[in-house]
């Protein structure tokens, strides 16, 4: 192995593990809180690309990319609240909230995704970089706005990280996906939370389609491939850390980009499910979650 | 004056391919709406309905075909594809319905080849694609020999993804190249859909420096993506790629990236002096809609018409085998050139004076037509990034 | 000003689930400084009387003071932040957080922060095993080991009030004592308690007073040092077929 | 009482050990429990109780060393279901019912899994384990968890006792009962045994420990630190210092 | 009881006489295409409630049950020139066999890390139907799959009508079966996991066989439904593996209402007449997927159990 191929993967998997990391700590963040997983993920995505698209694009304002990014997250937010008013809440005491979540999140997919295609039409579309031309990282070329993935989203991870670990708000978000009753029970407002998570859920997806908007196409169904992958990342990970959810999102991509070298392209999908169905055989509680019991 | 020949359209409303699919239905209301304006055909006003085929699933593709069989006043459907397979053929001989057809010519020709009198009313505007595997050695030899083109080596890598379609035109290539005597260093299979990284294969591009690189995948935004990625650290190489820049949104999202490469195209649009209805077509199109079509709106804009000049045959819609008889005999010509049917597989013939391949080079934002010279609108020139 | 003789203040409370009242009208007080006792079969509505009053359950009708403020229009967190402080019966706490996390999180109002760190030596000094135990899961906590951890967070809270639902659910006898003691010492620093508790014998070594519950009502009211002893409770409760 | 006369007791535990980590939550505990005997075990909060009952039982773990013999035969590498099969019917401190069950299915389900009944013949066990217990006919059909508290350890009893096991596991019954119930359950108790059911019973309710238990073990940081007679045993100072504290002594 | 016990058999008898009349009153192909479609997808949901709804398994793979059915049928029938009765029966056998492959590793897992290898499973099965594309045509799919033939009768004539009657008849088999199992002892048992696993095995049921067992009796009907819908259809394509059809397919377990069986069979009905009678309407491309995702909310909403608990109370608790 030279060291341009490990340059090579190492920074293509990073790429991809800052990508996963920033989706999937989103989803794994609504399922500590709530205890359900947010299927609808994927199309917040789409739409934060979407509505940065508008911004920056044909509303023709030519504001500054930074504010239809801020304006884009903004919206996101809002997004996020209202899902979780509408589809979320209803269902709290429900014990099935698992299940019927899934249903309900997954008719929002539906209903964004559609409703992006009417809204903004099938068409490719892609945003301009935030940051333009090329870099040269570890002897291997990519796009400056890739650069900026991987430098912003250890940043933002960390943030996230630190918040929940060491601000009060922050535990209290954890405290509440365990056991809300308890967490009212210490003076924790699990309402406000729980529309806080989604919110912060909603504009970490959005940011992640901007972000990824102008290295890849956007379209309506952009965000299906990521959410899958996160989906697997907050599993496999091990349910309901964040930490953890990070490590796996990175180890998976640096694996990814290893597989994509070695085995192609063709069959690094197969391999990587394969991959992990044996790592779960061997830890049945996920990469990192603790063992049960 | 009161009476209706609906138009069934089969076309992906939803899902991945609706920007196909709207070209598709909207190239047909063009033509209705022109026909309507122009006071009809045989006593016959025309309505376009749609049958929306999704994400081609059989049943999707079967539910929509029912729906628009189901109605009396449909008596023809055209699309630009259905389905993968084309398997809806067979419902519609079942039918005796007239079906017009444009992609998937390999497919269509596997389906009607075997028996093609069980197909009566089934006719594809797409030549047979061998063209695409067979045309490309000579069209560069003559670049070499006219001194358009010079060329480091006789290596050639190829690239594809695993659908039907790419993959048959990269064996074929592969063959044709290396019976030149070229050398292909490579011919990778890729999994069909989004592709986010060609990274990998360029880098062993970079390692076999070869002077040509094929890439038959023929998603636009996966085209989009490769060059993005080749340029980052282009090869002395000329860069051809299927299909994909055809379509509008590839200019828009590739820009100036785009100069340079290299296309070919079977029952596209013969935009060029010499057969002014492609211009006529194209015009219309975007004075309408406001933006430029790509293959499948001029394409059900001219089986609209094909299937007009057939009702004006015959007269009566319901008299299906006749139509499909009459739209067999069609010899006209269309904004892809000029179109006749093979009866042996009731696909368009190919050739110069029939439905020509073209090669294009996209420079400057524009589609230049190089081959054949006797259509060409511009010459071939030296990409930019090669020495 | 209002009557602030009393800490707690339960008026006609009714509340319940689904389509049923547990409690029909529930009414009943707490001093300030004042240990009372909640006493009653199973399944008769002690655990919902403090579930209406923390606001886990939205109660349907009557009012609650505390202090001589109205809960009324207060939530679950409010009701934590003015002081009054509910541990629950059988609480799973919080199963992937570790003790010393749980403890420290369970100090979440303002008011509670800041006596975070006196807090927590108390309970710890309180029950040893957590300490012993910081970095442990909740959930592979045995059964006695969570409720001392379901306590402990209650006292992380910095009550001005506590309600205590059947706390010693799982102790062995001497921790009992030892949690008696302990209690007796919080209530003597001040702090108005309501117990709710099925050890007759524990409640009455707590409290000054104690109500008797019957089917969501309050049936009687007992004094301590008054004439009543535990069998004739037991007699007055169930009838005369006690054995052990 | 049913008197076994095997060689072998029913049940020997042999230098069981269970390690977490650094922590011994069991260690080295060996008894014997004789056919129809009730067998109290109690000790202090996280002494390893509960993790005794798991071990033998494989629920949901085994020992980490030690064995366990059942008639001689040992079981602690059998699987846990097999080890129920085998006689070994435990119940969880825990709440553990069937939840969505009702209760007739929560004890059918013992008496076709545990006894390998089936048909007529495991619904007459399923009714019969639920009348032995005494819960009413007309709560048979309600859901297993919208019974009361009280209700529902009946029922954990009845869905154990249908399965005809050898061994009943009873882990904190009386936690959470009013006295009158404390009483009515250690007649359930009695009864149970009294059919020739030897149970092992974990128990912070003396009053209840003491009544049924014909021998009485004590733990302290997973070590057996006495084991005989129950009036005997709570005279022990070690236990009294450990367990019992003051007051209880005194009682 | 017995009053309940008549009601319960009268609407089920009518239900299946108008199940056996709807072919002579409806002559039209499309709406009788709609009935077949909407039968495959009812036995589909609704064995996959048997392991979703009532054994509790998060079986994300189900659907790739029914597409190795409809690959296994489609092969067997094309290639290998067996009678496509047969073919069908193969089709549910070869997916109940993969059914025992994927429970060697979910018997191990708990809950939710279940998703993830039943996925994986049905990511696993596409990659390898469209990397074979020399037997399995691909991402082009398998055309011109023989249909079936019963004594001579050719059922590509008469508008459907000899296809709507195999449709229903197993759909109304799978019920029958599906419905029957969950009263069984084995039903009980399954039930008695999703409740609480550890107690179960101090019941001495065996959590491994357990759910090995049902993973293959609900991939068995699937598997069946898929081959029916190879043959009917005349094609094995693999779209049948997207995420949409899953989507589709769960959205009719849940809307329809877990552990009832019956639910499915309900909502796969009202959700595919609901989103074809929307196709209807001109101009409603995405709208009708908007419309439809909006009315399962609404669904949820006012029935979180379920459409099923439209019809009766007993909704979401059944069994003995
Ligand atoms: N979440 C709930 N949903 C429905 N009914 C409930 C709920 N919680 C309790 N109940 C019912 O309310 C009644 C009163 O219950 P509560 O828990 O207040 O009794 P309790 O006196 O505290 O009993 P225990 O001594 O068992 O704790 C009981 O009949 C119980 O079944
Ligand atoms: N999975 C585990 N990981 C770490 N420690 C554990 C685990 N399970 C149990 N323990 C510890 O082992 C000790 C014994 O626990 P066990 O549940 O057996 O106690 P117990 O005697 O039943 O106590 P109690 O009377 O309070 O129920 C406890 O200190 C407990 O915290
Ligand atoms: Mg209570
Ligand atoms: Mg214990």
């Amino acid at each position: 192995m030279t060291m341009d191929m490990i340059s090579a993967i190492l920074v293509s998997g990073l790429v991809l593990g800052s990508v996963y990391a920033l989706m999937a700590s989103g989803l794994s963040l609504v399922w500590t809180t709530l205890g359900i997983f947010n299927f609808a993920h994927g199309s917040l995505m789409a739409l934060g690309a979407y509505f940065a698209w508008t911004m920056t694009d044909a509303a023709g304002l030519n504001l500054w990319l930074g504010a239809g990014v801020a304006i884009a997250v903004a919206g996101m937010v809002g997004v996020g609240i209202l899902i979780e008013r509408t589809v979320i809440r209803p269902f709290y005491d429900d014990k099935d909230i698992l299940l019927i979540t899934v249903m309900t999140t997954l008719a929002v997919m539906i209903f964004l995704e559609k409703g992006i295609q009417f809204m903004w039409g099938a068409r490719l579309k892609q945003l301009e970089p935030l940051v333009p031309g090329q870099v040269n990282l570890i002897g291997t070329t990519i796009s400056a706005q890739e650069a900026l993935i991987i430098v912003l989203a250890p940043l933002l991870l960390g943030a996230l990280w630190a918040f929940l670990r060491y601000s009060n708000t922050g535990r209290g978000i954890r405290a509440v996906g365990q056991n809300p009753a308890a967490a009212k029970l210490i003076g924790v407002d699990v309402s406000k939370l729980f529309i806080l998570t989604f919110a912060l859920s909603a504009a970490l997806a959005g940011l992640t389609g901007i972000l990824l908007g102008s290295v890849r196409f956007i379209t309506p169904t952009f965000g299906a491939e990521p959410l899958v992958k996160a989906l697997i990342i907050v599993i496999f990970g091990g349910l309901g850390s964040l930490s953890g959810t990070i490590a796996a999102a990175y180890i998976i991509g640096v694996v990814e980009a290893a597989l994509i070298f070695f085995v192609g392209i063709y069959w690094a999908p197969s391999m990587l499910f394969a991959l992990l169905i044996a790592v779960l055989m061997l830890r049945p509680q996920g990469l990192f979650g603790k063992t049960v019991r | 004056q009161d009476k209706v020949a609906k138009i069934g359209v089969l076309a992906p409303m939803t899902g991945g391919a609706a920007a196909d699919g709207n070209e598709m239905v909207n190239g047909a209301r063009l033509a209705v709406e022109e026909i309507n304006a122009a006071g009809g055909i045989a006593g016959y006003t025309f309505e376009v309905v749609v049958g929306d085929t999704q994400d081609q699933a059989a049943d999707t593709v079967t539910s929509a075909f029912e729906r628009l069989a189901g109605d009396r006043d449909v008596n023809v459907m055209m699309t630009g594809y259905a389905s993968g397979s084309n398997f809806e053929i067979e419902l519609m001989a079942e039918q005796e319905m007239p079906y017009i057809i444009s992609a998937n010519a390999a497919q269509t020709r596997d389906i009607i080849a075997p028996s093609p009198d069980d197909f009566p009313t089934v006719w594809s505007i797409s030549p047979s694609y061998d063209a695409y595997e067979t045309a490309m050695v000579p069209v560069i030899q003559q670049l070499l020999d006219g001194g358009a083109l010079e060329l480091p080596n006789k290596k050639v890598a190829l690239i594809s993804s695993d659908n039907p379609y790419s993959k048959t035109i990269m064996e074929g290539l592969q063959k044709n190249f290396e019976e030149a005597g070229w050398e292909v260093t490579s011919a990778d299979l890729l999994p069909f859909g989004e592709i986010n990284d060609w990274r990998a294969f360029l880098a062993g591009v970079r390692q076999a420096a070869p002077s040509i690189i094929i890439n038959t995948d023929y998603l636009p935004g996966n085209a989009a993506t490769f060059m993005t990625q080749f340029l980052e650290q282009p090869t002395d190489s000329l860069v051809f790629i299927q299909y994909a820049p055809s379509v509008p949104e590839f200019l828009d999202l590739t820009k100036d990236r785009a100069t340079g490469v290299v296309y070919n195209m079977l029952g596209g649009v013969l935009d060029t002096p010499q057969n002014p209805r492609a211009a006529e077509v194209v015009g219309k199109y975007e004075a309408k809609y406001g933006a430029a079509p790509g293959v499948y709106g001029p394409a059900l804009y001219e089986q609209v018409y094909l299937y007009a000049d057939a009702l004006a045959k015959v007269g009566d819609p319901t008299d299906r085998l006749a139509i499909g008889q009459a739209i067999g005999e069609t010899e006209k010509q269309i904004a892809a050139g000029m179109l006749r049917f093979d009866p042996e597989t009731h696909l368009a013939v190919q050739g110069e004076d029939a439905i020509p391949i073209q090669f294009f080079q996209i420079w400057d934002g524009k589609r230049e037509l190089f081959y054949p010279a006797r259509y060409a609108t511009e010459e071939f020139q030296t990409p930019p990034w090669m020495k | 000003m209002t009557n602030i003789q009393r800490a707690l203040e339960v008026e006609n409370l009714r509340a319940g689930y689904d389509a049923f009242d547990v409690l029909q009208g529930m009414s009943l007080h707490v001093g300030v400084g004042e240990r009372v006792g909640l006493f009653g079969p199973n399944g008769h509505g002690k655990t919902t009387l403090l579930n209406a009053v923390s606001k886990l359950i939205q109660p349907r009708a009557g009012s609650v003071r505390f202090m001589g403020e109205s809960l009324e229009a207060r939530s679950a967190q409010e009701i934590v932040a003015m002081g009054l402080v509910h541990v629950s019966q059988a609480n799973r706490m919080f199963p992937d957080m570790e003790i010393m996390e749980t403890l420290e999180l369970a100090a979440y109002t303002p008011r509670a922060r800041k006596d975070r760190k006196a807090n927590l030596e108390h309970v710890l000094e309180l029950f040893p095993r957590l300490a012993e135990r910081r970095r442990q899961e909740a959930k592979t906590l045995s059964g006695g080991e969570r409720q001392m951890l379901s306590i402990g967070v209650g006292l992380m809270c910095a009550p001005r009030m506590l309600m205590l639902d059947e706390p010693t659910l799982g102790l062995s006898p001497k921790l009992k004592d030892e949690l008696a003691v302990a209690i007796g010492k919080i209530s003597a620093d001040g702090i108005p308690l309501l117990l709710i508790e099925q050890d007759i014998a524990f409640v009455l070594s707590l409290v000054d007073r104690m109500y008797l519950i019957d089917h969501g009502e309050i049936t009687r009211e007992v004094a301590r040092g008054g004439d009543v002893d535990h069998d004739e409770i037991m007699d007055m409760y169930f009838g005369g077929h006690v054995s052990s | 009482m049913a008197q076994s006369t095997h060689e072998a007791p029913l049940l020997e535990v042999r230098n069981v050990e269970r390690r977490f980590g650094a922590l011994v939550a069991v260690n080295d505990v060996s008894f014997t429990v004789p056919a129809g005997q009730v067998f109290g075990i109690a000790g202090p909060n996280g002494s390893g109780k509960s993790t005794l009952f798991n071990v033998m039982t494989g629920i949901p773990f085994g020992p980490s060393g030690g064995k366990v013999l059942l008639e001689g035969r040992e079981i602690q590498h059998l699987r846990a279901h097999e080890i129920s099969r085998a006689g070994i019917a435990r119940t969880f401190q825990k709440d553990a019912e069937f939840a969505t069950l009702s209760a007739f299915e929560n004890a059918y389900a013992g008496a076709v899994y545990c006894a390998g009944l089936s048909g007529v013949q495991a619904r007459d066990e399923a009714a019969k384990a639920l009348d032995d217990v005494g819960l009413g006919e007309e709560r048979r059909d309600k859901a297993a968890g919208d019974l009361t508290v009280f209700e529902r350890k009946q029922l954990m009893i009845a869905s154990a006792i249908a399965g005809r096991p050898r061994i009943l596991l009873l882990d904190e019954p009386a936690a959470g009962l009013t006295r009158p119930e404390v009483s009515a359950l250690a007649e359930l108790i009695r009864t149970v045994n009294g059919r020739g059911v030897t149970v092992l019973l974990i128990e912070h309710v003396l009053p209840l420990l003491l009544s049924v238990s014909q021998h009485l073990m004590i733990l302290n940081h997973g070590s057996v630190i006495a084991s005989g007679k129950p009036a005997e045993v709570v005279r022990d100072p070690q236990v009294v210092e450990a367990y019992l504290g003051k007051r209880e002594a005194a009682l | 009881m017995p009053v309940a016990f008549n009601m319960k058999t009268l609407v089920v008898a009518a239900v299946l006489i108008l199940g056996l009349l709807v072919p002579v009153f409806v002559e039209d192909t499309y709406v009788r295409h709609l009935f077949i479609i909407a039968f495959i997808y009812a036995i589909v949901a609704a064995s996959w409630d048997l392991s979703l709804g009532y054994a509790g398994i998060f079986n994300f793979g189900h659907v790739a049950f029914f597409g190795i059915g409809v690959y296994a049928t489609g092969l067997c029938a094309k290639l290998l020139g067996i009678d496509p009765w047969i073919a069908m029966l193969i089709g549910g056998v070869v997916a109940s066999v993969a059914a025992a492959v994927v429970a060697l590793p979910v018997v191990r897992l708990q809950g939710i890390y279940v998703v993830l290898v039943t996925f994986a499973f049905s990511q696993l099965v596409l990659q390898f139907v469209i990397s074979q594309s020399q037997i399995t045509g691909g991402t082009q799919g398998l055309v011109r799959v023989p249909t079936i033939e019963l004594f001579g009768y050719n059922f590509l004539r008469d508008y459907k009508f000899g296809y709507y009657y195999v449709a229903f008849a197993l759909l109304v088999l799978s019920t029958l079966c599906l419905r029957f199992i969950t009263r069984t002892d084995f039903g009980l048992s399954i039930r008695a996991l999703r409740d609480n696993e550890d107690y179960g095995l101090a019941r001495g049921i065996p959590i491994g066989l357990q759910r090995l067992k049902v993973l293959v009796a609900s991939a068995f009907f699937a598997g069946i439904a898929g081959g029916f819908f190879a043959i009917y259809l005349r094609v094995a394509s693999p779209e049948v593996f997207n995420f949409s059809t899953m989507a589709l397919i769960l959205s009719m377990v849940l809307v329809g209402g877990t552990s009832s069986i019956y639910g499915p069979v309900i909502a796969a009905l009202v959700l595919t007449f609901i989103s074809e009678g929307l196709a209807n309407v001109d101009g409603l491309a995405e709208g009708r997927f908007m419309l439809v995702a909006i009315a399962m909310v609404l669904v949820l909403l006012f029935f979180p159990k379920g459409l099923v608990s439209v019809f009766g109370k007993r909704a979401g608790k059944s069994g003995a």
